[in-house]
């Protein structure tokens, strides 16, 4: 348990997680600080470029384990499943409407990519090794909790207006982070060590210092979102924000259990269950569910459970996985 | 300088379903429209802004035609199936055009 | 398609006040907007644009506002009193709007 | 508020010859206006839009001109000179403007 | 010839080229991945100023030798000479408008610095050496092949209702990316290897990884532009994009002898004459020749011309150059 | 002297300073080479970020010492006074209206914080440390010659028709260079040189390298802002753009004397102190003083002050304070 919190505190004052936390103090005090959209938004690219590349170089590295198949499909149940038990956990403990509770159950049964690779870089201070595939676990989770959302609504009756045609259903599939986590991935495992060795400037030796600004651009928006929303959130749906990655957490080393995966996947694999979509779904929400709130729904992930995974959740997770996979 | 009567139809909608509106002006045969990116806004679903990207995915965006006054309906009829469902707002003005072979 | 009379007014305005106008409006019981980025411009006070962000900090926006047209003195008042010291343009156009309900 | 008949003019052009259009403005004796950044679009020369730059250089820009209804012509005149030989598309509105004194 | 295709075969599986592919296939499939417009515009900025510094640099080290003025007119003169080539064939070979002819015989004569970047890489990894002021001739040719096409059209009598004024003659030599090129270049002659020392962790060590995002937007914008454009080439317009190169490459081979240039100097030599523009010669079309197509020479350009480079022709060029004028 | 002139040559071959006059020349040529927005942003913001950790990690291995109080009370008191020689100068030697000059001189009584980088990088070049709580400094600085120069404007009835409320303190006390320069600067303090370690690839190693383009992009601009203005500017405000320099850096040395600063230390008081804002001032004045001329102000401070600064006021102000606190 000491061994938990020494963690937890040692993780707080790292320079990403105080980063998030001067976007947030700024934002909450109304500063003027913005990182522009497109600036933002390359740092995106560059981040998931970068951990899809390293993911396929260490594949490429230490070859394909028997494991893979089994954690895709796992990663791919989890984010099938989550979604249900989201869903009916929100009906006990608020008031939310049908189609509220199911875009937000969305949320969580999906990934925030950017807690992986926070927890990745935590694992690496820390020397724990990874599976490489992990990232590809990641792609599979992104997109199976829209389908189960859209499949509770449909069996609800709840009766959104919304747009659900072919087109949202490519829109998905082939959303700009999992094509390109997906295709880094295999350019890394193609391309191996010496692929990764001619980039490693560029993808390896800044990374930190990216992950850095592109957190405290989130605590930026982050700090926003919860300004413009107050009050919005009641109180038990808060709690559920951080009751939520918990039991996706306990689901996602279960699996990683039943896949066999090493401490480490076991702790990514419980962080990708742990964290909620901030950027595919909540799109997709906006085309499926419009009745949806997105002050709700973005809030929730944003505002509440992503610096609960980044704070206390990573740590947490790591300190788990070590104790009863690696024990 | 030779004018002719036109509509200007102006449609604020999220950016997510641009590419709907404009399929499905396509489809009632309109082929020329401008697309301005919006910087933020306000309604009644509340408040936002591109810097504070937390309240909406990708934004909103607005969508000018210039129209005859005789195909108007089929346009507006073509993008309300659209708008509809989702947030926005359309508006339509009187409006003259040079070079009306072009509508 | 049913329509309903309203009136388009277009605010240009410097990027500094957006704000300031935005909550004046507000507080005249204005709460739908648009508000567009601008690329340069030129008036009585000189030419200017982004490229060469050295004769205005951060620029200007168009917010664009559609209205019920007996709610236009209330918004031209409020506007008009953060516009009046500052550089920028207001100009108002008869429209037309589907989904009055929202206005 | 005292309000004043202008007339408002959107030029919707490419961003290439933007320089010249303005230039050819101030020479018909018009100082005033607004550029606007285009995000896309779609006219009798197919569709494109800023983020598969593939098949217009450097995209387009809208051009909005609010002027005193008497110097339209000029403005007309001089704009077409420009827009003539290339792709886009001159709308005119009615409009009505708050402080006179600048257009 | 093995050693070609062994050349070709190693240069496709590198992160450069796969990252171009996962590009051009991300749009082909309707991915809505896209690098914002400001993004890339930054990373082409960056490149630019690269290279200029480096080769400026180089000069500065190796000294400027009795070739760099005869490379020069020899470089000039490519560009001015091969739109009259590349115009007589396509009169032979498919049946466009004359304006058509002249603005893709204007690409074909114009240069693709990016093509010319990763042609130094291949060489690079190649450890052959090259040239400093290669740059200077790439910035020499971007402009005068326009003003061989405008000709070509007013000789012919194309009446084009386009705008050539003082203006537009400003735009073509001053465009941004030959001033930055050439300014760049200068800065590194003048702070020589110093100069590079401060800032290479900047423009050396990162400069693949960007090369690379670089290279995935040029693959997602090509990609939009054969989608859209589907159709609108046809095969004879489409070998014209694969026949052109290797006629260029073969003047530049022999404009290399007559200069007197290194192996390295002549790969890169061909290359400028093989690649075709599409960002200086594309504005000044739109300006000049506004009746010519974009879905045309555009298409050609980076659809077809830029990924024959890049794959095949590269590698050829350095082959070839390396047995005849290294022999 | 002769030192002086030397270390002055010495800096104006610089990579960095090039880059300006690089930018510099080709506005004025009228060419169209632009730094898109967002990467101009970015890179300020990275240059920010990278600047304020390094100064908080710099207080974290040397510790605070007892001058830091005293210098953060010099450093306000310089800012607050600095507008009042500013006005009366300009009153001596210009015939600007009040507002006109007021405006003027709260840029100068306020700071630009990429002179104050590159003082820095000066000193690092030369092997001169400087306290890392400069950075706060700088930071201090920023605000306090707004309120004189609002403060002139009243007293003197100039009777601006701009918009001075709550919201304005706001903005200009929490405006996003402050909070950002601010804010990493505890970060670096707080996660000390392990902090620093995990993020010196990105914020250390190519720092120089980003300045380089950060400064083509401020020559860009105040190129254009010089050719708009052309003839708005006599020559009495021009050559006030040279003097008042040379005044505030005095008045920085003597405040550094008093606050027992090193000579590093004293070096970028100097800077900051000759050094005239042209973010957060000229914003201030849009809102608060409308009436006031950008052209004016802004051509002033980004076209004359900035670029003697650069060229001959840093390495002057170097040598000083090397001669004279070092002494
Ligand atoms: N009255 C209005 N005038 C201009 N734009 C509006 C108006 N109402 C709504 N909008 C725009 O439409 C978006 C969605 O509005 P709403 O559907 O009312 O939430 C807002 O964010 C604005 O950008
Ligand atoms: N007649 C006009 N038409 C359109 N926009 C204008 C006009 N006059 C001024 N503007 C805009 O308002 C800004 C400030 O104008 P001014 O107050 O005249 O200096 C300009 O930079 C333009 O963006
Ligand atoms: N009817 C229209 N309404 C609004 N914008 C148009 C219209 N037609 C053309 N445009 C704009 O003008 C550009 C060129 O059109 P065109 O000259 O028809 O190829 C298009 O890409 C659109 O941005
Ligand atoms: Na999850
Ligand atoms: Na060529
Ligand atoms: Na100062």
């Amino acid at each position: 348990m000491t061994d938990i919190l020494e963690l937890a505190a040692g993780n707080l004052i790292s320079p990403i997680i105080l980063s998030f936390v001067l976007g947030l103090v700024a934002a909450l005090a109304r500063s003027d600080l913005t990182i522009p959209e497109a600036v933002a938004k390359g740092m995106s690219i560059y981040l998931l470029f970068a951990i899809g590349f390293k993911g396929g170089a260490g594949v490429a590295a230490h070859g394909i384990d028997t494991t893979l198949v089994l954690t895709l499909i796992v990663a791919g149940a989890l984010s099938f499943g989550l979604p249900f038990i989201g869903y009916t956990l929100l009906g006990a403990m608020s008031k939310l409407s049908t189609i509220d509770k199911a875009a937000v159950a969305a949320h969580y049964g999906s990934i925030s990519i950017v807690t992986f690779v926070a927890a990745t870089s935590v694992l690496e201070a820390q020397g724990i090794t990874s599976e490489g595939y992990m990232v590809a676990a990641a792609a599979v989770m992104e997109a199976p909790a829209i389908l189960s959302a859209l499949w509770i609504v449909a069996r609800a009756g709840g009766g959104s207006k919304g747009t659900v045609d072919a087109g949202l259903y490519r829109e998905i599939l082939l959303n700009g982070s999992i094509v390109l986590l997906i295709g880094s991935f295999f350019i890394g495992a193609i391309t191996g060590e010496d692929g990764l060795e001619t980039i490693a400037p560029f993808i390896v030796a800044p990374f930190q210092g990216v992950l850095c600004l592109f957190l405290l651009d989130m605590g930026l928006v982050a700090g926003r979102g919860l300004r413009d929303s107050r009050g919005e959130l009641g109180l038990p749906t808060v709690a559920f924000g951080m009751l939520m990655p918990l039991i996706g957490s306990s689901l996602g080393l279960l699996g990683a259990l039943l896949a066999g995966l090493s401490p480490g996947g076991a702790a990514l694999l419980m962080t990708l269950s742990a964290s909620a979509s901030y950027i595919a779904v909540p799109a997709a929400m906006r085309v499926a569910l419009p009745e949806a709130r997105p002050s709700i729904y973005l809030t929730l992930s944003l505002g509440v459970t992503f610096p609960f995974n980044l704070t206390i959740g990573i740590p947490l997770y790591t300190a788990i996985s070590t104790a009863i996979v690696g024990g | 300088m030779e004018m002719h009567d036109a509509k200007r139809v102006e449609i604020i909608i999220e950016a997510a379903l641009e590419s709907r509106l404009t399929t499905a002006m396509r489809g009632a045969g309109v082929t020329g429209y401008t697309v301005l990116p919006v910087k933020g806004g306000s309604g009644r679903s509340g408040q936002w802004s591109r810097a504070g990207q937390v309240t909406r995915g990708s934004g909103m965006v607005a969508v000018v035609c210039l129209i005859r006054p005789d195909r108007l309906d089929a346009l507006l009829d073509a993008a309300f199936a659209v708008v509809e469902p989702h947030i926005g707002v359309v508006s339509i003005t009187d409006a003259q055009v040079l070079r009306a072979e072009r509508f």
